[in-house]
């Protein structure tokens, strides 16, 4: 049941990431691209811990801690650019 | 003492972080330290030359882990022979950019310096195929901040280029090395060269891919064509002390070459038969002939002195592309003899530069104008492999290698060839140089010792030494050319080298 | 006092290191314990240039009271948020901008307002006025934008002000 | 017991695919670029929430700890999914808003990222 | 598996390869990037693939992916990433320098002697 | 004395000349005249014993590995030139002495003089070729040095490049020559080559050989074709002239074919084109000498007209035309030196060489005439003087030589070129001092002191003396010189007499004489016609030429290395494809024999991600910042990859570098250019992408092609999985592997990234000290600015998100050693901690709350690096040998220490603050005055209302 549950969620959160990755191709402000970017980060994080769930190890867990830690940063970091140019002032 | 292997690679790389950290800002303490760590390794580097002279190879294994399975470093007749000259080219440069002042510029040049040493000496020394991309990234990235040292629209551009074409090459390696470890599982030469040795015929195609990836990329280095596209305007653009120092970069390409092509893929070795000698030695003619064209079209001194390295890479790349002892033996004398030439000459140009500017034209005769006409004259002599710097020897040395090579009146003809263009080309050079700016006032024996010299005595010091470099060169050839054919020899028998890696290492 | 205030610049802090280490470190042992301290102590030491302000919390059981609050509306906004995304048709939404004049005053305070406005129903605070006495809050679905503000300055202000002013 | 822990977990993973499609779905349905924002920003919190409370769960059911360092990563997405937002949200206003489509400001003179410079360097 | 790796590198070769061919520094840089991406993953599979194998020991683990390229990969991405930055950095300087990102540079477009320059610099240091 | 010392005694005085001309100019001659002299007195004692027939030697081996050898011997040939070189040297040098003026760089020209003739020296005592062709070169240079003396003469300059081409050409094409010979033989040695007659003209080579040997004599004796240079280095000063150009340089030529006589000599081949090159030569150069208005080229061209006799001699083969070849060398030499230094002479003073300005010298230069009148008509060949001897030996010798079947040609062109060199001997004194003083001289003509006339009297002297004597003066030297030229063994009878008889050779002098005489009076009439006539002028010929081959090289060179980047960037594309397509297809590929991992749906889904984020990057790539949002999902996705695949390790690194290189490149995207022009032909994008898809192909093909097989044999990482624990103490194999097995590349690693920072901050700091500075500082954002740089969410965010950031690096840095991460991706956390505090806060702002210099930071990085892997030295152990144990400290559990840890903490910190200091330094370029602030969020309604509480209560 676990096991099918989590191709389910796996499924769901893969298809997000298509989607997302629809938005970045087609035209769109650049405000949408960071948006789908940073929910390509979220989508990433919950496939990568169901992906450690379905193997029962928390060896991932490291990474998943950084992307969420380091998805923000790079988000901030693309719309400070396009607020002000200069990322660091 | 065991330990003396590694330090040319741990001198300057502990040197370059302590000039960062404690002395960034006083630069006469900077020159002191460099200078006496240069010293150091000239010595380190020599000791090691006399250690490897008797013919024992020393193996030093990183972090106490047997070969292959971690890092070794090889101490052979090569590069022992290599990393003196390093050590010696750098020392020449050092108290040249010294004596001039061009490590004023800014404040980083003695501990880029020092790591492009560093990186220069461990690609010689290592023994693992991995850590030779690391020392090759090391040595890149510490010649691209030289590269660019003191600035300038002109220079900036083309490091871009430099930089750029270099990352290309430094892809390519790893894709060789991916390519070798995915089909022998192993990255230590030696064991690569057991490997490989024994690899099953279904293999070979892999294998044969992974060693043509593997040459291109010290093809580049080596700057052979068409791959030498880089060098030209790196070399002319880059400040000409530090293109004298990278004149032992390219020796870094045909030193890889020559290694992994008697170790590994070596002429007894059947998977990678004809990789190599059926199109290097064309390259590396149509190489010399390059160079030399350049040579005689140049404009300016910079590209001048760019064009015969290139053309002196040509010929060593001759004499490796037959890949016999014999020529090998000569390969490796011409190595020494070009690291000093074109290493002299870049300082000989800078020399020039910096008082009548980079364009080959007529100008007002200059300050020490003699003393540099005669200097640019033993270089062009050097270069261009005229009697009696060890120039002509070497190329005497290519040609009699040649001689038994199926293509011998092909090579002999375009090196013949390519040394009367070379000549015509510098004497060019020279006269418009040096000779036709005493074209309104015809010279006047006292008046010409007048001018003030405007540098001190630093800069002559260097150039001069690389000079008698080339004079003992020329003089004890014979002892040279022994250390040389015994090098070739050793390098021909790899069982030697395999059997102190693998199973003598201590 | 000094002295302990200078080594120890954010006690909470302090304590949220500790906490953080041993959920990190996902097994708890006396070892874990002493090294999270030592580091709860010992980064905030190093990073306090970069956090020169101190603001004083007053109201513990607050803060618990306000964080189950919010996880609660968290939950809540998440189903009216689907509802809306997926069966409401984009025309039958009407999104609307709400001005929200802020009480709180003290920056970790709006920080917190703001960000619980972002993570709750269907809102997300996006700007500030340029003398930080207003909130600018975008709403997805609001017909009427009034509610919105009062329930915000009601819901969360209020007690925000009790926590940190 | 343990079919306690399966039904909980399967519920949990079962709500956080929902929402995780919902967000990115949401992201291509609305058609109001600030609209958009709120469906990432909400949907994928609790998508994630839901995974690492089955995470924990799991690990309570299957090893009978408490793994709690799922929390860590919540607590993570809590602390940055406003700031983010907030940034995309004044790349929006920057872009695409003026003073008159936003509300009056109260008692300040206008919003935050359309107010000119305030420290504009001087030209030299 | 397999199949879907080669493709992606191959791809991600492809694309890097089209963009490093480009005149303009910057989409030169991308095509590095992209390039460098591509062979990370090749040194990467060299160690041929493994799924939820990762290499730390483990009393139950039966098997271990190669540990071996994945240590190299790591080197590899690390120096790329100087190496990226050092390309970015000298391409903006060249920029600011040059007004001019183009990456081709003919003989003549400035002949004037930069050379000369240093060493005008020079003198003029030492007086 | 040793013929070591003989040939090394010029080189090494050679300096003497340079230094003591601050000591006066009479101290440098007198040096270089010392050296000469000694060297000519230690030649002389070893005279008696080659005159007796022995061959003095003496053999040092320098390259025995290659077969040069610093082996000299001296036989007659060699005493013959070497008594010439030494000989004529020293009135050379006498001469120069007063002949060079005061403004001329004397010390210069002595040494040059002298390297000149250490070089002639040791070509004609080299026992070695390889030796003998290092001295032939240097003549090459050191007259190119000679020549060029006067540098403000562009006629000089030009005159010594094209001697230094055709000479040098010819030189190098000996090279070649020579080494086939030595090759043959089986040696470089003179000795043994000449042994070998039989085996050389037997050879396949022979030919070849011949010709390139003979290539370098011509050219350096200035035989026709190559004839050409010889008048134009007429532009070097008279001293020059005379010594190079009549009696050593040009005779090098001359003396190696004597030298090669006995092995090359005696073929068809060698009479062909030797004795006709000659002939040819010979008439030629007298008939275009009798039109030379110049005194200087009349010589000149007189010059290539004898060598060519000589040449024609040595053609014949025959032993008794090689004699007379040998005599005729010491007789031209005397009296065309002679003549030369008359015509500097009376150059000196009437200020003209030019003969149409002079005539009637003999009233006020009677001594000069005296020198001229015997030196010229011992050239014309009348008797008594010694001209006469040879030419009418050469004159003898023709009639024996047979053509093509024709007995008489060759006779009679010599007879036609013997005409023409008497008129134009005739010419030199007649039309020069002979006739009406004229008023018009540009200078005042009159003899000079003895300086310069006892060189040329001198040798005056022994053009009489021989023509006189012969037997007696140089008979004994002609016959051993002789004899080593034949080289058979057999003693060589010379017997030389001004009276014969009524022979052929007689009447053939008279016609010549005769003839000459006609012709001398139709000159000025056949001027005219001669200046008319069409023929080639080599100099232009020869300028168009390698002016010519110069631009087309230049133009060659340009067209290839034309600066274009994408360009190298495709050839090497190319280049690389072939060749790894044809490794490829030479070898063997066995099929697949390895299980593939099976394929499920999230790798696909992961697949379309990459590969769509890829293209999509190509396809909007001129809009710069949607590419780098496009790169940002590629990094992701890789990271997802990595994970999926095991290498959690990997995941980690990727993400963070892939944060700090998108900061870096908007960074540096704010002062670029936003878009990328549309700039490409559409033919160009096609070759483009066709490279890439190969280029995509080949390193798809290839990865796939080694996936799909196991390891041809076990990899060496099977003993990290095995040892990782045991030996180096930590359950993360990758990072026992990058702290240990391989901790040596992680040390290169670290300095890489160390370096890169420093080069990034080395270049800003040169860009900010240039005019670029002025500009940036002016510089207007080129896009809308929003307000509120720092928002006050962010800032309070990133105060608490970074001490959370620092534990988490911190637990990373101590896992790593048994769970992923390590101090790399321990450092690159710690460092975007710190970014995002300057993110939020301001550059400003944050870099003032910096204690530590990051220059310092990524120093004691490197160093701790360094020395904990010196550390071990003091075991005993190589560098980097690490080691680890387990500590118990009650109550604490045990712990594991590992000096590993200490050299992570190394990389640790050169990350941290190379991360650190590139992007800071990145950061510098948009530093703008007025951008300082003292807080670090614009809205701050606490502080604010703060400051108004208190304006309000003041
Ligand atoms: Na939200
Ligand atoms: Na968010």
């Amino acid at each position: 049941m676990i096991a099918i549950a989590i191709q389910f969620a796996s499924a769901c959160f893969g298809i997000g990431l298509l989607l997302n990755l629809w938005v970045m191709a087609r035209t769109g402000t650049p405000g949408d691209k960071v948006l789908a970017l940073d929910t390509m980060v979220i989508n990433a994080i919950a496939l990568m811990v169901l992906y450690g769930l379905s193997h029962g190890t928390a060896v991932y867990f490291e990474a998943v801690i950084i992307i969420a830690m380091f998805g923000f940063v790079s988000t901030v970091a693309y719309a400070r650019f396009k607020l002000r140019g200069n990322i660091i002032e | 003492m065991m330990h003396l292997i590694v330090l040319p690679v741990v001198l300057p790389a502990i040197l370059a972080p302590f000039i960062i950290m404690a002395i960034r800002h006083h630069m006469d303490l900077q020159r002191i330290f460099s200078l006496a760590g240069t010293v150091a390794l000239v010595a380190i580097t020599l000791t090691l030359l006399a250690q490897a002279a008797t013919g024992d190879i020393q193996v030093y294994e990183l972090g106490n882990w047997p070969a292959p399975f971690g890092i070794v470093l090889v101490l052979d007749r090569l590069s022992a022979l290599m990393i003196a000259l390093t050590a010696l080219l750098g020392l020449a440069v050092l108290l040249y950019v010294i004596g001039t002042d061009w490590d004023l510029k800014g404040r980083h040049f003695h501990p880029l310096f020092q790591f492009q040493l560093m990186g220069v000496m461990g690609a010689f020394l290592t023994g693992d195929a991995f850590n030779l991309f690391v020392f090759f990234e090391v040595l890149l990235i510490a010649s691209y901040g030289l590269m660019i040292h003191g600035g300038g629209a002109r220079r900036l551009r083309a490091g871009v280029q430099y930089v750029v074409y270099n990352l290309l090459g430094s892809t390519l390696f790893l894709f060789a090395l991916g390519t070798l470890y995915a089909v022998t599982g192993t990255l230590n030469m030696a064991d690569l060269a057991e490997r490989v040795a024994v690899l099953p015929a279904d293999e070979t195609a892999l294998i044969r891919v992974g060693a043509v990836l593997l040459l291109v990329v010290f093809a580049i280095k080596a700057a052979v064509l068409p791959l030498h596209f880089w060098l030209p305007a790196s070399y002319a653009n880059a400040p000409m002390p530090v293109a004298a120092l990278f004149a032992i970069m390219t020796k870094v390409g045909a030193y890889s070459i020559l290694r992994m092509y008697t170790l590994v893929f070596g002429p007894d070795v059947g998977s990678t038969d004809g990789l190599v000698g059926d199109w290097l030695l064309p390259a590396a003619l149509l190489t010399l002939g390059a160079g030399t064209l350049g040579i005689l079209g140049a404009r300016k001194i910079g590209k001048l002195v760019a064009f015969s390295a290139i053309a002196s890479m040509g010929t060593l790349l001759i004499a490796i592309s037959l890949f016999t002892e014999q020529a090998t033996g000569a390969a490796i004398y011409y190595i020494i003899h070009s690291t000093f030439a074109t290493g002299m000459m870049f300082l000989v140009a800078d020399l020039i530069v910096s008082r009548r500017g980079g364009i080959i034209a007529p100008g007002t005769p200059m300050a020490q104008n003699g003393l540099i006409a005669s200097l640019f004259f033993a270089g062009a002599i050097a270069l261009s492999g005229m009697p009696p710097l060890s120039g002509f020897i070497g190329k005497l040395l290519v040609m009699d290698g040649a001689r038994d090579a199926d293509q011998w009146a092909l090579i002999w003809g375009v090196i013949l060839i390519a040394s009367l263009v070379t000549v015509v080309g510098f004497a060019r050079a020279g006269s418009l140089i040096f000779w036709k700016g005493y074209e309104a006032e015809p010279p006047d024996e006292g008046t010409q010792e007048t001018h003030p010299a405007p540098t001190s005595a630093l800069p002559f010091v260097a150039v001069f030494g690389l000079l008698a470099g080339l004079i003992l060169l020329s003089v004890f050839a014979g002892p040279v050319h022994d250390y040389a054919r015994a090098t070739a020899g050793q390098l021909f028998d790899p069982q030697e080298y395999i059997g102190a890696v693998l199973r003598g290492g201590k | 006092m000094k002295i302990l205030q200078r080594l120890v610049p954010h006690p909470i802090l302090t304590v949220l290191l500790t906490v953080v280490w041993l959920l990190l470190v996902n097994h708890f042992s006396l070892n874990s314990l002493v090294f999270g301290l030592f580091l709860g102590v010992v980064i905030p030491f190093i990073t306090q240039p970069y956090w020169p302000d101190r603001p004083n919390l007053r109201n513990p059981w607050m803060i618990l009271q306000y964080i189950v609050i919010v996880l609660y509306d968290i939950v809540v906004a998440n189903i009216v948020v689907a509802r809306l995304i997926l069966f409401k048709r984009n025309k039958n939404l009407s999104p609307a901008w709400v001005c929200i004049p802020l009480e709180l005053r003290t920056p970790e305070a709006i920080t917190v307002l703001a960000a619980t406005i972002t993570l709750t129903p269907g809102t997300v605070s996006a700007d500030l006025s340029d003398q930080g006495h207003s909130l600018l809050v975008h709403c997805l679905d609001a017909p009427d934008p009034g509610a919105v503000r009062d329930e915000i300055k009601d819901r969360y202000e209020r007690r925000l002000m009790e926590i940190f002013e | 017991m343990a079919q306690i822990y399966e039904i909980l977990i399967t519920a949990f993973l079962v709500i956080s695919g929902v929402f995780g499609f919902v967000g990115s779905y949401g992201l291509i349905k609305l058609d109001n670029p600030m609209s958009r924002l709120h469906a990432p920003t909400k949907a994928t919190t609790l998508g994630v929430g839901g995974v690492l409370i089955a995470s924990i769960l799991y690990t309570l059911m299957s090893e009978g700890r408490l793994s709690m360092h799922e929390l860590l990563i919540t607590l993570f997405l809590l602390l940055t999914a406003p700031i983010t937002a907030n940034f995309i949200a004044k790349m929006h206003i920057h872009r695409h808003e003026t003073p008159e489509s936003l509300p009056k400001v109260g008692e300040d003179q206008s919003w935050a990222t359309l107010a000119p410079e305030k420290h504009k360097p001087e030209a030299e | 598996m397999e199949l879907l790796l080669a493709s992606a590198v191959g791809i991600m070769t492809a694309c890097g390869v089209y963009l490093m061919l480009r005149q303009r520094t910057f989409p030169v840089i991308l095509g590095l990037t992209l390039v460098t991406y591509a062979v990370n993953v090749f040194l990467f599979a060299s160690g041929r693939l493994a799924q939820n194998l990762p290499p730390v020991l483990n009393p139950e683990a039966t098997a271990y992916s190669d540990p071996l390229p994945q240590a190299l990969v790591l080197t590899a991405i690390v120096i790329a990433f100087g190496m990226t930055a050092v390309v970015v950095m000298i391409a903006l300087s060249a920029y600011l320098s040059a007004r001019d990102d183009r990456i081709d540079m003919s003989e003549d477009d400035t002949y004037d002697d930069e050379q000369t320059a240093d060493h005008v610099d020079n003198a003029e240091d030492g007086a | 004395m040793s013929l070591f010392l003989i040939a090394s005694l010029p080189f090494l005085g050679a300096i003497f000349p340079a230094l003591l001309i601050r000591a006066g100019r009479n101290a440098s001659a007198a040096s270089a005249g010392m050296v000469t002299l000694t060297a000519l007195i230690g030649l002389l004692t070893n005279a008696p014993a080659v005159l007796r027939g022995e061959v003095v030697v003496a053999r040092i081996d320098w390259m025995p590995g290659l077969g040069l050898n610093a082996n000299f011997f001296l036989d007659g040939l060699g005493l013959l030139f070497a008594g010439l070189i030494l000989g004529i040297g020293l009135l050379i040098i006498l001469y120069a002495r007063f002949y060079l003026s005061r403004k001329d760089p004397m010390g210069q020209f002595y040494t040059y003089l002298l390297l000149f003739q250490g070089a002639m020296v040791g070509i004609v005592l080299s026992d070695n070729i390889l030796l003998l062709l290092i001295f032939w070169e240097l003549t090459s240079l050191s007259s190119f040095l000679l020549i060029g003396f006067w540098k403000h003469l562009p006629e000089g300059r030009q005159g010594a490049r094209m001697a230094l081409l055709v000479t040098g050409s010819g030189g190098l094409a000996m090279i070649g020559g020579m080494l086939i010979i030595g090759n043959i033989v089986g040696s470089y040695d003179l000795t043994v080559i000449l042994q070998h007659k039989e085996l050389i003209q037997a050879s396949p080579l022979y030919l070849p050989a011949l010709l390139l040997i003979l290539a370098g004599c011509f050219t350096k004796s200035a035989q026709f074709p190559f004839h050409f240079w010889l008048p134009h280095a007429m532009a070097a000063p008279t001293p020059v002239s005379a010594y190079l150009h009549s009696a050593t340089m040009v005779k090098a030529g001359l003396f190696l074919m004597a030298r090669m006589w006995p092995v090359l000599a005696g073929t068809d081949a060698w009479f062909y084109i030797v004795a006709t090159t000659g002939l040819v030569t010979m008439v030629l150069g007298a008939v275009i000498a009798l039109f030379k208005d110049d005194l200087k080229a009349l010589l000149a061209y007189s010059t290539v007209s004898q060598l060519g006799l000589i040449t024609m001699l040595l053609g014949f083969g025959t032993k008794a035309a090689a004699t007379a070849a040998v005599f005729h060398i010491i007789n031209h030499a005397t009296f065309k030196c002679a003549l030369f230094m008359s015509a500097g002479i009376i150059d000196h003073s009437a200020h003209t060489r030019d003969i149409k300005r002079l005539g009637g010298l003999i009233h006020l230069m009677p001594l000069t005439f005296t020198i001229v009148l015997v030196a010229a008509l011992s050239m014309a060949g009348i008797p008594p003087f010694n001209g006469f001897l040879s030419k009418e030996m050469m004159l003898e010798e023709t009639l024996s030589a047979v053509w093509q079947g024709s007995p008489y040609l060759v006779a009679a062109l010599a007879v036609f070129g013997a005409l023409f060199s008497v008129a134009y001997s005739f010419r030199y004194i007649g039309h020069v001092f002979l006739g009406k003083r004229r008023s018009d001289y540009p200078g005042e003509p009159h003899d000079p002191g003895p300086g310069l006339w006892l060189a040329p009297v001198f040798l005056t002297f022994l053009v009489v003396v021989i023509g006189l004597f012969p037997n007696a003066v140089v008979g004994p030297l002609v016959q051993v010189a002789s004899g080593a030229v034949i080289g058979d063994g057999q003693p060589v009878v010379f017997y030389a007499k001004l009276w014969h008889g009524f022979i052929p050779a007689l009447y053939m002098s008279v016609v010549a004489v005769v003839g000459g005489f006609v012709l001398l009076l139709m000159q000025r009439r056949l001027a005219p016609l001669w200046d008319a006539a069409p023929r080639p002028e080599a100099k232009v010929i020869f300028d168009a030429l390698v002016g010519g081959f110069t631009s087309l090289s230049r133009r060659l060179s340009e067209a290839l290395h034309d600066g274009a980047l994408s360009r190298y960037a495709a050839i090497f594309m190319v280049f690389t494809l072939a060749l790894a397509a044809y490794a490829y297809g030479t070898g063997a590929k066995g099929a697949p024999n390895r299980e593939m991992l099976d394929l499920t749906i999230m790798p696909v889904i992961g697949w379309i991600c990459l590969t769509g984020a890829t293209v999509c990057v190509v396809a909007f790539h001129r809009n710069r910042f949607l590419a780098l949002v496009l790169i940002g999902v590629v990094g992701l996705i890789i990271a997802l990859a990595f994970n999926y695949l095991s290498a959690p390790d990997l995941a980690l690194t990727q993400i963070s570098v892939e944060v700090v290189t998108i900061i870096l490149l908007l960074l540096a995207l704010n002062f670029m250019p936003k878009n990328t022009p549309q700039e490409s032909s559409t033919g160009r994008k096609l070759r483009d992408a066709t490279l890439s898809i190969g280029a995509g192909l080949g390193a798809g093909g290839l990865i796939y092609a080694l996936m799909g097989r196991e390891f041809s044999q076990p990899s060496i990482s099977e003993f990290h999985l095995e040892n990782s624990y045991s030996g180096g103490g930590g359950t993360n194999v990758v990072n026992v592997i990058l702290v240990d097995f391989r901790g040596f590349d992680t040390f290169g690693e670290i300095i890489v990234l160390g370096i890169a920072a420093i080069v990034i901050f080395a270049i800003t700091e040169a860009v900010l000290a240039s005019n670029v500075r002025g500009r940036l500082l002016n510089r207007e954002p080129d896009m809308a600015q929003a307000g509120n740089p720092h928002p006050l969410m962010m800032v309070v965010a990133t105060r608490v998100m970074m001490p959370i950031a620092l534990m988490v690096a911190a637990y990373i840095f101590f896992r790593g050693h048994n769970a992923p991460g390590g101090g790399f991706i321990a450092g690159l956390i710690a460092a975007i901690a710190v970014v995002m505090q300057y993110m939020a806060s301001g550059y400003e702002w944050a870099a003032d709350r910096q204690r530590v210099y990051y220059h310092g930071i990524i120093g004691s990085g490197v160093l701790i690096a360094a020395l904990t892997g010196m550390g071990s030295w003091f075991a005993g152990l190589p560098f980097l040998t690490s080691s680890f144990g387990y500590i118990t400290i009650w109550p604490l559990e045990k712990f594991e220490w590992a000096t590993a840890a200490l050299f992570d903490l190394g990389v640790f910190l050169a990350v941290l603050g190379a991360v650190m200091l590139a992007l800071e330094s990145l950061a510098r370029f948009a530093w703008q005055p007025g951008m300082d602030s003292e807080h670090p969020m614009e809205i701050n309604p606490a502080r604010d209302d703060a400051d108004n509480h208190e304006k309000q209560e003041a």
